[in-house]
């Protein structure tokens, strides 16, 4: 059983079909990579998987039950995370707090009614030094710069230890020293997390990529590794030879 | 039946001066996304300009018409200069500042002009009314419906045929990018909030013939004319033509049926279900952002 | 956080200082100025209870004044019965109401009215608050929605004459009896009672917005959207705090109806609800205690005022509330806030100063 | 009691209350009660000078300050002047509450002038009532009241209806159509006026309540017309009175065959309405304009002079008048040193004096015999009297509910 099956998934906005009959699997422990050209639909696929979209047919088995009708906050409850294109932290929120927002384990009302905002866990001390924050701790988010923004939305993630992170676009405007640091991490998050990642830069995505696919007008185009895809004639065509 | 025509009647008449005075309410919130609630202010500072041009230049209220937009337009035009214009990045803000600014014009006309009503002389040309059958109309009424439909048209046209509207819509898409092409944002902000006052002045003044002129009269028309721009979607013109004709309508037959209390009573359920289900309104203008 | 937290305690140990000692002091235990005093106490409360809906989660509820006007009117049908004996109240009488309506006979306990006036507003609030944030109803629509239903619940509360006594509200109360001690508005035990009720709604409001919470709620108004994705049923937490925030203001209108001694339709107008979201604006909306002093303040000088400009007191008020809006978004709390930090570290960070932004538009369908 | 023993207790309390706080209570009952005698005697005007009712209220705040000042033109009451304290009650009822207990506590008035609607002379009930003070009512109202706190100044549904409703009957027909604002006011006149018309053999064709400030009414005026009755019974009050009458010419709708009959609408409605609108129709009221007796001319050259030549008076504003020299002639009756709100009140009890509108009395039960006209407006915005009571007429408050009735000792069932 895959951690994740997506079937014959469609999502039409007025009579355009964004995504056209998507099929894939995704297993435990895994980077699957998404790869095609703007409006290919993989920003898409992410948001009818973690439920930003509802689609308009299909199925999305995540650990064996359907989540396709769940609302987002339900997916997310049984572990699907997810980073947006845009990075979004909560600006006036300082670093501390942001990461407790993420660190969701017990995301009911009344824990939250009994619980301190920010407990400062060994835990929170270790994301914050993987992602070389920790002397920003008390600092408001909108403080920060556009790089280490990114590195706060990273390490929200991590502190919300989904089973299942999606991620959009996770280097974009990242120096070439802070995207190898990236897919050290991302190596890193492999033991114990599914990662999808939506990515352009194909020098990070040889780096970590187990399985790529690409796709086009809204569908499949090709799947496999790093090494056939680049050998794909259709792909080839589609995307990469211009 | 004779009833049930002249109610329809009726419900058009509140509908156009409902269209009237959220009209310009609904072009500075579309454009802007400012939600002017000063703007009942700018009708009231329209039906005073009336009053002081019928009582000391002896002008009629079809007559003062250009020269009250005028003068609210350019009321609205300052404060959006000094005001408005600091407030657009924080839109909920505007809410409270334009309140702010409404007490203050009240305030000021209160203790300029004084507290009692004034009276506004309605043409005597328009007095009268037609009759076909049992259905009779008040020739003033009729007047107010036409020039409603024609301020609703001229808009349009400015909106949709002109230069100034092209400009304007493209700010409305995306004001970073109109701005590199040279279009001066904070000209085509302030030119539509004036437009928008000054439409509120022409509603003012075709108004007070009927209803009383008082400091205070705005603040009841602006909550009813907000609403309106709200069921007929953001920013969309023929929308908020829309809601004025549909909440009139609906306000006459109700209060026909049951009594004006009740009848007002049903409408506020019924736009507060509609936004529940249908947040953007009737007819979700396609030009905002 | 910390030290939003220090600011908030020694802010207020200094405010139940003032207010239970100073205060009284002050005015040299005069009844008449307790009474004022009181007055104002119970407003800070629906201010408070407004900073937490709509300073702690961006929902700008203009319905506030609904709410208020509900525990108002439990109140003043407690007291109208009791006044009464055993006829009808006279309105009702007067409406050729013949017997006692269904929904007033329980009002005749003490306890049932309590509870009633703490409980009905939060349900209500609870079950607006249900309706539109289930439909991910937020920002501005918020605000119409509450609007649309304050008007149409005072013109229902207008209309039910028999039921309510119409535009001339719930007049000749009893006085309040309260285990057996007849109060007294103009005493200083009443006052320390208005006091002590502040007090409770001030630490309850600190302790939510301090909490885990809180900060979820703030991350809520930042940004809702986001917060779904992180587990959260953002519309389960809106309707607790909406409601939490409507009870509060159901118990400030029972102590308003006290001390006032009637209940009248025009708690329920939109000016009043618009004068909360001012006190609460004046004062700081992301402080619970900002916006109790924020009432206290600009109604002290709403009535010192209106004492020397009889005449331009309403224009001043108007300016000084523009002045707030423009120069200073975050009230006076900010004021504070922004002096504190100057302080401590020369460099005042810009980006700190700005207010908030809660959404104004619709989240896009895309 | 007197007031010595007041001040003694008081201030024996008083020092005590510092000590143990929560004592104070005993001290604070007597506070309102203690007159200084100062060297001028404060008297409130709580008329609301912002606000929706501020068109009507800020008369009636002119016409009783002019009295004030008259008197102390004239040398005052046993050679004190009035000090009149002025508050802005703002409309509001919650204010009117407050701002009456500043005057009748803080500052220690004698006794108070104030308000226009019902809402507001109810909220400011309790603190007049609690602290015995005395609240002088200016206003026309619905009677079902007798407070031993309020001087009512004003008609009483029997004074303004009994002459009205026979004539209207005789004169226009038996068809009548009520509208009126939605509260007490408007259905209590509707209430007494159906028990005169059962007695005429007069019938009510529809009787409906719009909104406070409700100001469009096509609706009504489309079910006038299809009701066609002989008479519209209007107790519609302030805006909404206004907009009716504009609407009601603009819809062409002749007074001679249907006028407006109201009880409401004096002359600073018609101002606003405009004199070709108001023309024809009638309003029912003990007190026009244009009275013709010196007191009358008297008023309102002063007030002319004051407030400009545009500036008009009314029955209300006459009675905010008046009700100043009532509160003077009965100072003048009582021991200088020693006055207090309900001496003032058991002073004024029976007597007479000459007003505007003629000689009027106050009863035992605080109301006063007033003379009952019925006038027509004229396009200069004044009132034709066209049929006036031969006699005062005596005000029951409790006129339209036998076995009920307003008496020197409150209220008495039978």
């Amino acid at each position: 059983m895959s951690q994740l099956e997506v079937r014959d998934l469609h999502v039409t906005f007025g009579g355009l079909r964004a995504v056209d009959g998507m099929n894939f699997d995704v297993e435990q422990g895994e980077i699957l990579c998404l790869l095609g050209p703007n409006g290919a639909g993989k920003s898409t696929t992410l948001d009818l998987i973690c439920g930003k979209t509802q689609p308009t047919g299909g199925s999305i088995r995540f650990q064996n039950l359907e989540i396709s009708q769940m609302w987002e906050f339900e997916r997310a409850r049984l572990g699907i995370g997810r980073k947006f294109q845009v990075p979004s932290v909560y600006k006036e929120l300082t670093v501390a707090e942001n990461l407790s927002v993420a660190r969701s384990v017990k995301p009911g009302i009344w824990h939250a009614l009994t619980s301190l905002p920010v407990r400062n866990s060994a835990k929170m001390r270790e994301i914050l030094d993987l992602v070389g924050l920790a002397d920003k701790i008390g600092e408001p988010a909108g403080n920060l710069s556009h790089g280490e923004t990114q590195w706060l939305e990273i390490a929200m993630l991590i502190a919300q230890d989904s089973r299942l992170i999606l991620m959009d676009e996770p280097t974009a405007g990242m120096t070439i020293q802070e995207t190898d640091r990236t897919a050290r991490i991302f190596r890193s998050l492999k033991a114990n997390h599914t990662l999808i990642v939506v990515e352009h830069d194909m020098s990070f995505v040889r780096t970590v990529a187990d399985r790529i696919i690409v796709m086009n007008q809204g569908s499949k185009l090709a799947e496999g590794s790093i090494q056939e895809i680049e050998s794909n004639e259709a792909v080839k065509t589609a995307y990469l030879g211009h | 039946m004779d009833v049930v025509l002249n109610q329809a009647f009726a419900g058009l008449s509140m509908a156009s001066i409902l269209l009237i005075i959220a009209l310009g309410l609904a072009i500075i919130y579309g454009t802007m996304g400012v939600i002017n609630l000063a703007h009942g202010e700018f009708v009231m500072l329209g039906a005073y300009t009336t009053w002081a041009l019928q009582n000391h230049a002896g002008l009629g209220v079809v007559t003062a018409l250009p020269l009250v937009f005028v003068a609210v337009a350019a009321v609205g035009w300052i404060i959006e200069k000094v005001i408005v214009q600091r407030l657009y990045t924080r839109p909920l803000d505007t809410i409270l500042a334009t309140w702010g600014i409404g007490i203050i014009l009240q305030q000021a006309v209160r203790l300029g002009v004084g507290a009692e009503s004034r009276f506004v002389r309605g043409p005597q040309w328009l007095s009268g009314n037609i009759e076909i059958g049992a259905l009779v109309m008040s020739n003033y009424r009729i007047f107010v419906i036409s020039f409603s439909l024609a301020i609703l048209v001229v808009t349009w046209l400015l909106m949709t045929r002109t230069e100034f509207g092209m400009k304007l819509r493209a700010v409305i898409q995306n004001r970073g990018i109109s701005e590199c092409y040279g279009i001066e944002a904070k000209k085509v902000y302030s030119v539509t909030f004036a437009y928008g006052a000054g439409l509120a002045g022409i509603a003012g003044a075709l108004i007070t013939p009927l209803f009383s002129t008082i400091p205070t009269m705005g603040t009841g028309l602006v909550v009813d004319a907000f609403l309106v721009v709200i069921v007929g979607g953001l920013g969309s013109l023929m929308g908020t033509a829309a809601a004025a004709l549909l909440i009139g309508e609906v306000t006459a037959i109700f209060s026909i049926v049951i009594n004006d209390t009740l009848g007002r009573i049903a409408v506020l359920a019924g736009i507060i279900l509609l936004i529940r289900f249908r947040p953007r309104g009737l007819f979700p203008s396609d030009i905002r952002r | 956080m910390q030290s939003r937290l220090l600011y908030d305690i020694i802010g207020l140990a200094l405010f139940a200082g003032v207010i239970l000692f100073g205060v009284p002091a002050l005015f040299g235990y005069d009844g008449f100025e307790l009474n004022t005093f009181s007055r104002y106490l119970s407003l800070a409360i629906v201010s408070m209870a407004l900073a937490l809906s709509w300073g702690t989660a961006g929902l700008l509820n203009l319905g506030q004044a609904a709410t208020f006007g509900m525990g108002s009117y439990a109140m003043a049908m407690h007291l109208k019965l009791k006044a009464s004996g055993d006829n009808l109240p006279d309105f009702m009488s007067w409406n050729n109401v013949e017997a006692l309506p269904l929904i007033w006979a329980p009002f005749h306990s003490l306890t049932f009215t309590l509870l009633a006036g703490l409980l009905i507003p939060a349900a209500v609030g609870g079950l607006i608050a249900i309706f539109m944030f289930r439909a991910r109803i937020a920002g501005v629509f918020v605000a119409v929605i509450t609007l649309a239903f304050l008007v149409a619940f005072q013109l229902v509360v207008i209309e039910q004459q028999g039921l309510t006594g119409g535009q001339n509200g719930l007049t000749g109360l009893a006085p309040l009896v309260l285990f057996g001690w007849s109060v007294d508005i103009y005493s200083l035990s009443f006052y320390y009672l208005v006091g002590a009720c502040l007090m409770i709604a001030l630490v309850f409001g600190l302790y939510l917005t301090h909490s885990k919470f809180g900060l979820i709620l703030r991350a809520i108004r930042e940004d809702s959207e986001r917060t779904r994705y992180f587990g959260y049923n953002v519309a389960n937490y809106q309707t607790i705090i909406f409601s939490i925030s409507a009870g509060l203001a159901g118990w400030a209108g029972m102590l308003y109806a006290l001390v006032l001694e009637f209940a009248s339709p025009t708690y329920m107008s939109v000016s009043f609800s618009l004068a909360i979201v001012i006190w609460c604006a004046v004062g700081g909306r992301e402080s619970v205690l900002a916006a109790a002093v924020g009432a206290i303040l600009v109604n002290l000088a709403e009535g010192r005022l209106s004492d020397v400009f009889v005449e331009g007191w309403h224009l001043l008020l108007g300016v000084l509330f523009l002045m707030v809006v423009m120069f200073m978004p975050r009230g006076i709390y900010g004021v504070i806030v922004d002096a504190g930090r100057a302080m401590r570290r020369k460099p005042v960070s810009k980006k700190e100063a700005q207010p908030f932004e809660t959404s104004l538009n619709p989240k896009r369908e895309s | 009691m007197k007031r010595r023993e007041f001040l003694g207790q008081a201030g024996a309390v008083g020092t005590m209350g510092l000590a143990s706080g929560l004592s104070v209570p005993a001290l604070l009952s007597g506070v309102g009660r203690a007159y200084a005698a100062a060297d001028d005697i404060p008297v409130g005007l709580l008329f609301s000078l912002t606000g929706a009712v501020a068109v009507v209220e800020h008369t009636l705040h002119d016409a009783a300050l002019m009295a004030i000042e008259e008197i102390n033109a004239a040398g005052g009451v046993h050679g004190k002047q009035l000090r009149a304290i002025i508050e802005d009650p703002a409309s509001d009822p919650a204010t009117y509450a407050d701002r009456a207990r500043r005057l009748m506590i803080r500052d220690k008035c004698v006794s108070v002038f104030g308000s226009y609607t019902s809402a507001s002379r109810q909220a400011v009930l309790p603190v007049t009532e609690q602290r015995d003070n005395l609240y002088w009512y200016p206003t026309l109202y619905e009677g079902r009241e007798c407070s031993r706190n309020v001087m009512y100044g004003g008609a009483v549904p029997n004074q303004q209806q009994d002459i009205l409703l026979p004539w209207l009957v005789e004169n226009f027909g038996k068809k009548i159509y009520m509208i009126g604002n939605n509260y007490v006011y408007p259905k209590e006149e509707n209430n007494y006026c159906r028990i005169l018309l059962n007695d005429l053999g007069g019938e009510v064709v529809h009787e409906e309540y719009v909104p406070m400030g409700h100001s469009d009414f096509s609706s009504v005026i489309n079910r006038i017309r299809a009701e066609k009755p002989d008479v519209i019974f209007s107790t519609l009050v302030g805006d909404s009175d206004v907009a009716f009458a504009r609407q009601y010419r603009a819809a062409e709708l002749d007074p001679e065959k249907m006028p407006v009959c109201s009880l409401t609408r004096s002359e600073i409605e018609v101002k606003a309405i405009g004199g070709d609108a108001a023309a024809g129709h009638f309003s029912s009221a003990p007190y026009f304009m244009s009275n013709d007796t010196p007191e009358n001319q008297k008023f309102v050259e002063n007030y002319k002079a004051r407030y400009g030549a545009d500036s008009v008076t009314h029955f209300v504003s006459e009675a905010a008048y008046f009700q100043v020299y009532q509160f003077k002639a009965a100072l003048e009756k009582l021991d200088p040193a020693n006055i207090s709100p309900t001496e003032i009140r058991d002073a004024a009890v029976g007597m007479s004096m000459l007003a505007p509108q003629g000689e009027i009395l106050i009863d035992p039960n605080l109301h006063t015999h007033l003379w009952p006209k019925v006038g027509q407006w004229q396009s200069d915005g004044q009132a034709k009297v066209i049929l006036q009571s031969e006699e005062r007429i005596t005000p029951k408050p409790y006129a339209a509910y036998p076995g009920q009735q307003c008496t020197g000792d409150g209220l008495v069932k039978s």
